[in-house]
């Protein structure tokens, strides 16, 4: 199946694009993506471990599964707001 | 109220928005772009936000903190786009019956917006350069890995 | 900003007075005539104030927030006379670098000026009855006696 | 001396003045002052347990002595803001 990504803040400007299109088995989880990614663009690569998958809007975790046709986003730490480097 | 907007922020009518009778108490929360960051001058913000999940995560954080507090009216706004010194990139504002309640839960929803919404920020520096303000992707020391959002 | 007014308060002046490009993060508290104490309803409300003494005990609580916090600017503002459901009987408004900051100072001032400055309430029942709203000479079982102020 | 006292809320309102007048003893101090107008104003003596003297707009206790001319003021708990019966 395809999977459409999208990319945000670091992660798209890191990778110079704000969607990328990856293909993945039928039955392929978020951990699959994530390979998939690190594959598609090795500029993500070393950002991946940080970056964590959202499907459907909602975080996922390695082991969940991707839905065809889920909306999926590559989510770097977030930090709306107001104060960077405090509390984290 | 649950806002994504590129247009300047108003915090009097987002405030007033949350005003009842039945409230004893109103606390607002403003976040506004601050020159200063230790001995570094920031000339200004640039706010990004995924906008369909921000928003649904949003709505989940009122849900939560209305059943952890007697919340009776909230509003949480963000502005995206480009932010100039001073400005407001959100403002928080929640009324309940006596004012620990609304005090605890607006300092709750933005922590908490602030570990989970998908909002991110770029400082462009007085100096000319440029940089995505990550937990955890920032130079080691510089404290916790912000990857386990709570919700 | 420290003052005591009969005039209607404008929460939205207040707050933007404290506004800095020093502050990252704005916190406001307003209090406002609840209609509903448990099963009363409230027709409106008296605050009577000592006003002399009430603007040295909020200066000095000003000044005492200021040690504990880096406050960038605060205002502290009661209104007095008789205020109508829904009108704000108090504003307290501070800015700080950090949320944690503001929102920390402006709780503390609440809690303190609840505490230590003479403004008193007077209840107009909807039922016509008025009672005088002082901790510690209200019926037995009501809670503390309110008679140590910590400054 | 003559203390020129200030009365608020249901002070003011019990003794059906804002202003009370009492001759004190010459270096009187505020416990004399509240058992002076405990007798000159016999409403107010069930008060007065609960009421804080002021003496130029700092509270005082009992032993505080009273300067002459000083601003006196009858204290009853005070409840500014917005909620009652809440952390008390």
């Amino acid at each position: 199946m395809l999977a459409i990504v999208r990319l945000f803040a670091i992660a798209r400007e890191r990778a110079g694009r704000a969607v990328i299109e990856v293909e993945l088995a039928d039955g392929a989880n978020v951990g699959d993506l994530k390979a998939a990614l690190a594959c598609e663009v090795p500029s993500l690569a070393l950002l991946l471990p940080t970056i964590r998958i959202a499907v459907n809007s909602d975080y996922a975790d390695d082991n969940s599964p991707i839905p065809p046709g889920a909306d999926l986003a590559a989510i770097p730490p977030v930090s709306g707001g107001c104060e960077p480097g405090i509390r984290r | 109220m649950i806002e994504i907007t590129e247009l300047p922020l108003d915090h009097a009518a987002i405030t007033d928005s949350v005003r009842s009778n039945l409230a004893g108490a109103v606390c607002s929360f403003l976040g506004t772009v601050r020159e200063m960051t230790g001995e570094r001058r920031t000339a200004m913000l640039e706010y990004e936000a995924y906008p369909e999940m921000a928003l649904k995560k949003m709505a989940e954080l009122e849900a939560e903190a209305r059943r952890r507090w007697p919340i009776l009216e909230a509003a949480l706004v963000h502005r995206v786009g480009t932010l100039s010194l001073g400005e407001i990139s959100i403002v928080i504002a929640v009324s309940c019956p006596h004012r620990h309640q609304a005090i605890d839960a607006c300092r709750w929803l933005i922590d908490t917006f602030k570990d989970v919404v998908p909002v991110w920020k770029k400082e462009v520096w007085a100096d000319g350069t440029e940089e995505w303000v990550h937990p955890g992707m920032n130079p080691p020391g510089s404290g916790g890995d912000g990857l386990e959002p709570p919700l």
